[in-house]
């Protein structure tokens, strides 16, 4: 199995396996939790649900300076973790391509040595994630295997993808082909890991924010 | 009926879990920021108090019955059950170690409601028999005396004599037709009185009809706390009952944290369909007397005082403006306290924990937050909304020997009415 | 010589007329009139405080500390089996509290005054479980204690 | 024969002394030698023996051959082609029939285990190799026959060294490489459809200086012209680092030369020697000729997903495998959602009421 063999067929069969997985394992766990049901909320609404739902998925986005204060380390690197994540996958011209193969629409990339440099800060971020998750005794306890599995499987695609990037380690097709293998670990794996949270942190957002914004709660 | 077990539990769990706890669940990341806004992990420095580590037997349950996953990895041995072990390791995280504050649901990027979760998980332990001594003492008070802490019917007709020869204002008893019906906390009954009185003067001036009723004075509701909705379903429904009977307009909620979570927000769940009449906080009221100029006040406290956010009057119940409006109108030194407001902390006796004597010592450490609070303001004065939030604090700042006395804001409110002459008995 | 004082306004007003010292000592009165109702020693020492002249702060200070945590254990814990007549000691101790209470917290209110209620109620507690009428009996007793005060 | 040596012919054709050491030069610098190893490829070029070569041109389309004798421009690479000794092929030798397949065995005979042989085209091995003869002799039998006295063998053009278009999918002929059947003879693959010529005769050149093949890659290609790919020697690169790409082959990002990275170019996967070496005698290459590259040097290369599907592209339709799978997802999902309603309004039903009596264990 030479680079371009593996390069074949991780750009053919093994993008097909791995995204089939994904797409179905998710809608899968989206179904298994939509049919346990949500009893609606009887009580004498004060505000409106939807809006806050919405107002929810928003508030979330920032920590409240009460639990900032006491961890900003940890938080502030959350987000160049996810800012970061998103910059490479999103903004990058070869991604944007794939996108618009399959959304029919593209739209500006960054200069690929920006992305090269986000990607590194991206890596570097991941791996102070660990440290943090390591050192603090609060997430060292409750951490299961899982989250050491997410964390694997969310760094590869990054370490490879720069690494290809950078032509280093092996050949370009024997990175890019690791590469898109590591991305279909991650697509794979998803499912089956809190990298549900990708789409459930939106559910539980808004079904806490619906119920404080029906009760005219803050959220 | 049965003998509690372990079976009855998990089936207990199994129907309380619901499509928001499963996203919940499939959202976790395991970020550990509840804890930080727990006071039980930041005053113990125990991890075992992060509250998304609280329902991991809801959440084993959960994963083993509700995803193909979980189900395989249950088959091949890969995952833990819930047993008798777990329910005694968990009972004094789940009942101890958490005043259902809501604080945790606050801060969680991914908007987990976890003190949700735990409300959800304690009937599971109350059917499972691992509900504490004293919240079953109470629930059973409550359910065959009518109040938690056994008060009867004549013992509020003598405070009412008591307070009719005070005031000389009437306290009327089930009167048909009155707009608003007043509920009150068996704390506010034996141990505060002074919050009735209040109540008499303010309705008297404001001029509007209340009553009091005979079958369904207490407010307070075991079942919320010891979590079996069976009986606060049946605690509810007295004063469900009991308003639609004299066709009340307001029932108002005394000052009384889960008191109000009971009566505004789960009682129309828990009997099933809306109710015919409004709910409102007294403090809701008594905010909406002043705008409206039904009642004034002359004169101000100018003692430097704060205001202690009960957690399900404030953050679960969204009164928060309402006292500062009303603490701006009487009291010339008010300040704040750091996080007041829907992020306030805790005082550490709510949600059942006070009723349960196993938590004590816990709770007098997890009242260290609010100590440093207290001691970073350095006040004459702490005003609060809550009879137990008020107990527990005096417990607390005794047992630190801080010398702040306590008060409630509806009784504080009624010191500064305007004195109209009172006609004397 | 004050007419006797027959209802509350007359009696609140009575009081209001007292200065601090003279607060503290009819309240104590008020207490001594129900201390049969509590079986808590703090409470008599406190009187005895609260009844003497021009003593060191810290001697008050203690009392007051010492009646704070009498009143604090008296209180029935939320939840628990409430028994009236140890509500009434409650009361009592809550009396003996108001008496020693420092000047700058009366809240509007007197502390003989607040100590005659607290009294009142500690008597109302034992009409709780039974329905004879405890509190007209007390109201006239405390108007009898002042007036005989007010003479001497 | 004439054992006219390398220098003494090129005299006969009239180039000098100088035209002569200006061509060492270039060899040199293109097999990356320093410089001070000009003279020593002179020497050693001067002394070359006229080797025999015997070129076996199996399933291919003369591309390769093409290539190389430049029949359209004859230059000093010509005419070292000359030099050698081409003992037999069908293309350009005169001989035919019989008297063709004579004078291979001559070659053969004569210089048995010295000659070099040169393959183009990939060997058939459906219905046991008579998919495509010579002679009533199947490509299989004639390189195996063959290879045995040969020295050395140069497999030229992708189909020889991979097997190349008669290979892609699916393979009627059942073709493989050179390297495929023949294992015990040293190979050098000089993969391209068709290879750079220069690349040739560089091969050649280095043979007969050192009278040993390049240093190989891992696929035996030899790392002086194979070592890098396109895309690390593309003039273009500065496009592809800055994130301007051409988005169709008129646009304006095209017409600026901008990368062809989301045009299919395979530059990045692709080692070949064509973005310094060039074609044409170095005036331009594919890229710069506005078209992505094909990576037509790798292996498979046909096989490897459209020319024109950027390389970030699966060879997928991501659109319908979305469906597909959320069609699938759904579908499992409702069995299980059906499976988790069920065993909640079991839970829920089964529930007895719990009143105050239920609550201590010890009742």
């Amino acid at each position: 199995m030479d680079a371009n063999e593996l390069l074949a067929w991780a750009r053919g069969s093994g993008f097909d396996i791995a995204l089939t997985i994904f797409v179905a394992g998710m809608l899968l766990r989206l179904l298994e939790v939509l049919a346990l049901g949500n009893k609606p909320d009887l009580s004498a609404p004060r505000g409106s649900g939807p809006k806050g739902g919405v107002q929810t998925l928003l508030s979330r986005n920032l920590p409240r300076k009460a639990v900032f204060d006491r961890e900003p380390l940890r938080i502030i690197n959350g987000y160049v973790l996810h800012i970061g994540f998103f910059i490479v996958l999103f903004l990058y011209g070869p991604h944007i391509v794939l996108f618009e193969s399959f959304l029919g629409f593209g739209w500006p990339g960054l200069p690929s040595g920006v992305i090269d440099a986000v990607g590194a800060i991206t890596i570097l971020s991941l791996i102070a994630a660990l440290v943090f998750r390591l050192n603090n005794k609060v997430i060292r306890f409750i951490s299961t295997k899982d989250d050491y599995v997410a964390w694997a499987v969310t760094l590869l695609p990054l370490l490879t993808g720069y690494l290809t990037y950078n032509h280093l380690v092996a050949s370009y097709t024997m990175m890019l082909a690791l590469h898109l293998l590591s991305v279909e670990l991650l697509l794979v794996v998803a499912p089956f890991t809190k990298l549900t949270h990708m789409f459930s942190f939106a559910m539980a957002r808004w079904y806490q924010g619906y119920q404080a914004g029906r009760r005219g709660v803050e959220s | 009926m049965s003998a509690p077990s372990v079976e009855k539990g998990i089936q207990a769990i199994k129907g309380q879990i619901d499509a928001p706890v499963a996203s919940f669940f499939s959202a976790c990341v395991h970020c550990g920021l509840c804890a930080e806004a727990c006071l039980f992990y930041t005053e113990t420095g125990d991890p075992k108090y992060t509250p998304i580590n609280k329902v991991e037997p809801m959440r084993r349950i959960w994963e083993r019955e509700y995803t193909l996953f979980g189900k395989a990895k249950a088959a091949l041995g890969l995952s833990k059950e819930v047993d008798a072990d777990t329910f005694a390791e968990w009972e004094t995280l789940v009942y101890d170690g958490c005043t259902l504050c809501g604080r945790c649901s606050l801060v969680c990027p991914v908007g987990n409601d976890i003190s949700g979760m735990i409300r959800k998980i304690r009937e599971g332990f109350a059917a499972a028999g691992y509900a504490p001594e004293g919240l079953i003492g109470a629930s059973t008070r409550a359910v065959e005396i009518g109040s938690p802490m056994g008060v009867k019917l004549p013992a509020v007709q003598a405070q009412i004599k008591h307070l009719q020869k005070n005031t000389g204002l009437d306290v009327p008893i089930d009167a048909k037709g009155a707009e608003y019906l007043v509920l009150l906390s068996s704390m506010e009954i034996m141990n505060f009185p002074e919050y009735l009185e209040a109540i008499a003067r303010i309705m008297h001036q404001a001029g509007k009809s209340w009553t009091i009723a005979s079958k369904a004075f207490e407010a307070t509701n075991s079942g919320i706390q010891i979590g079996v909705s069976d009986i606060a379903k049946l605690l509810v429904s007295r004063v469900v009952d009991a308003a639609d009977e004299l066709g009340v307009k307001t029932v108002i909620s005394p000052e009384c944290g889960h008191a109000f979570t009971a009566i505004r927000w789960d009682g129309a769940n828990l009997i099933g369909r809306p109710y015919g009449f409004e709910v409102k906080h007294i403090l809701e009221v008594l905010d909406e007397f002043v705008k409206k100029g039904l009642i004034k006040t002359e004169g101000m406290e100018d003692a430097k005082l704060t205001y202690h956010d009960p957690c399900q009057i404030a953050r679960k119940g969204g009164v928060v403006e309402q006292p500062r409006n009303l603490l701006n109108r009487i009291a010339s030194n008010f300040v704040e306290m750091e996080d007041a407001g829907e992020m306030n902390w805790c005082c550490g006796g709510g949600g059942g924990v006070s009723a349960n004597e196993r938590a004590d010592e816990l709770k007098l450490t997890a009242f260290n937050r609010k100590k440093a609070q207290l001691e970073a303001l350095g006040v004459d004065t702490l005003v609060t909304a809550c009879a137990n939030c008020r107990l527990t604090l005096e417990e607390g700042l005794e047992e630190n020997n801080m010398d702040i006395p306590i008060v409630g804001l509806t009784e504080m409110l009624a010191e500064y009415l305007v004195e109209d002459d009172k006609e004397q008995a | 010589m004050m007419s006797t004082i027959s209802n509350d306004k007359q009696f609140r007003d009575a009081l209001n007329g007292l200065n601090a010292q003279q607060q503290r000592l009819v309240g104590a009165l008020f207490v001594e009139n129900v201390l049969g109702l509590s079986n808590d020693p703090r409470v008599a020492q406190s009187l005895v405080v609260a009844k003497g002249t021009d003593l060191a702060e810290d001697v008050v200070n203690l009392a007051r500390r010492s009646i704070k945590a009498a009143c604090l254990e008296a209180h029935t814990r939320c939840g628990a089996d409430g028994e009236w007549t140890d509500q009434a000691g409650y009361f009592v101790a809550r009396a003996a509290e108001a008496c020693l209470e420092p000047e700058g917290r009366s809240q509007g209110k007197g502390a003989a005054w607040k100590a005659a209620m607290s009294a009142r109620m500690a008597r109302t507690c034992l009409a709780a479980d039974s329905d004879e009428d405890a509190h007209d009996t007390e109201s006239q007793a405390q108007y009898q204690i002042l007036t005989s005060y007010l003479d001497a | 024969m004439d054992d006219l040596t390398l220098s003494e012919r090129l005299r006969q054709r009239g180039v000098s002394r100088r035209g002569f050491m200006k061509f060492c030069a270039a060899t040199a610098s293109m097999m990356a030698l320093p410089p001070i190893m000009i003279p020593k490829v002179a020497a050693a070029l001067e002394q070359a023996r006229r080797p025999s070569v015997i070129w076996l041109s199996f399933q291919e389309c003369t591309g390769c051959t093409e290539s190389l004798t430049r029949s359209h421009a004859p230059t000093i690479e010509g005419l070292i082609f000359d030099h050698i000794s081409l003992d037999y092929h069908h293309t350009l030798q005169a001989a035919a029939g019989d008297a063709a397949e004579h004078a291979r065995d001559e070659a053969m005979k004569k210089n048995w285990g010295e000659y070099l042989l040169v393959v183009d085209g990939s060997i058939p091995l459906g219905e046991n190799g008579n998919f495509s003869t010579i002679a009533g002799i199947s490509n299989l039998e004639m390189l195996k026959e063959v290879a045995e006295g040969a020295a050395a063998i140069i497999s030229v053009g992708t189909c020889a060294a991979f097997g190349g278009l008669p290979m892609a999918n699916p393979n009627p002929t059942g073709a493989v490489s050179v390297s495929d059947i023949i294992k015990d003879k040293p190979i050098v693959n000089v993969p391209g459809c068709p290879p750079i010529p220069t690349v040739i005769t560089g091969v050649l050149a280095h043979f007969l200086t050192f009278g040993r093949l390049p240093e190989l890659d891992h696929l035996n290609r030899p790392k002086v012209f194979f070592g890098q790919n396109i895309h690390d020697r593309c003039y273009r690169r500065p496009f592809y680092e800055r994130g301007q790409f051409a988005e169709t082959f008129d646009d304006e990002g095209a017409r600026k030369g901008w990368c062809l990275f989301k045009l299919g170019c395979k530059g990045p996967t692709t080692y070949n020697a064509c973005a310094t070496a060039k074609w044409n005698e170095g005036t331009s290459f594919p890229i710069e000729a506005g078209h992505g590259c094909i990576g037509c040097s790798e292996p498979n290369f046909w096989d490897a997903g459209g020319f024109y599907r950027a390389l970030s592209l699966p060879h997928t339709n991501v659109g319908e495998t979305i469906l597909t799978a959320g069609a699938a997802g759904i579908a499992i999902g409702a069995a299980a959602a059906v499976l988790n309603r069920k065993r909640k309004s079991d839970a829920v039903d089964n529930r007895e009421t719990i009143t105050i009596k239920d609550l201590s264990k010890e009742s």
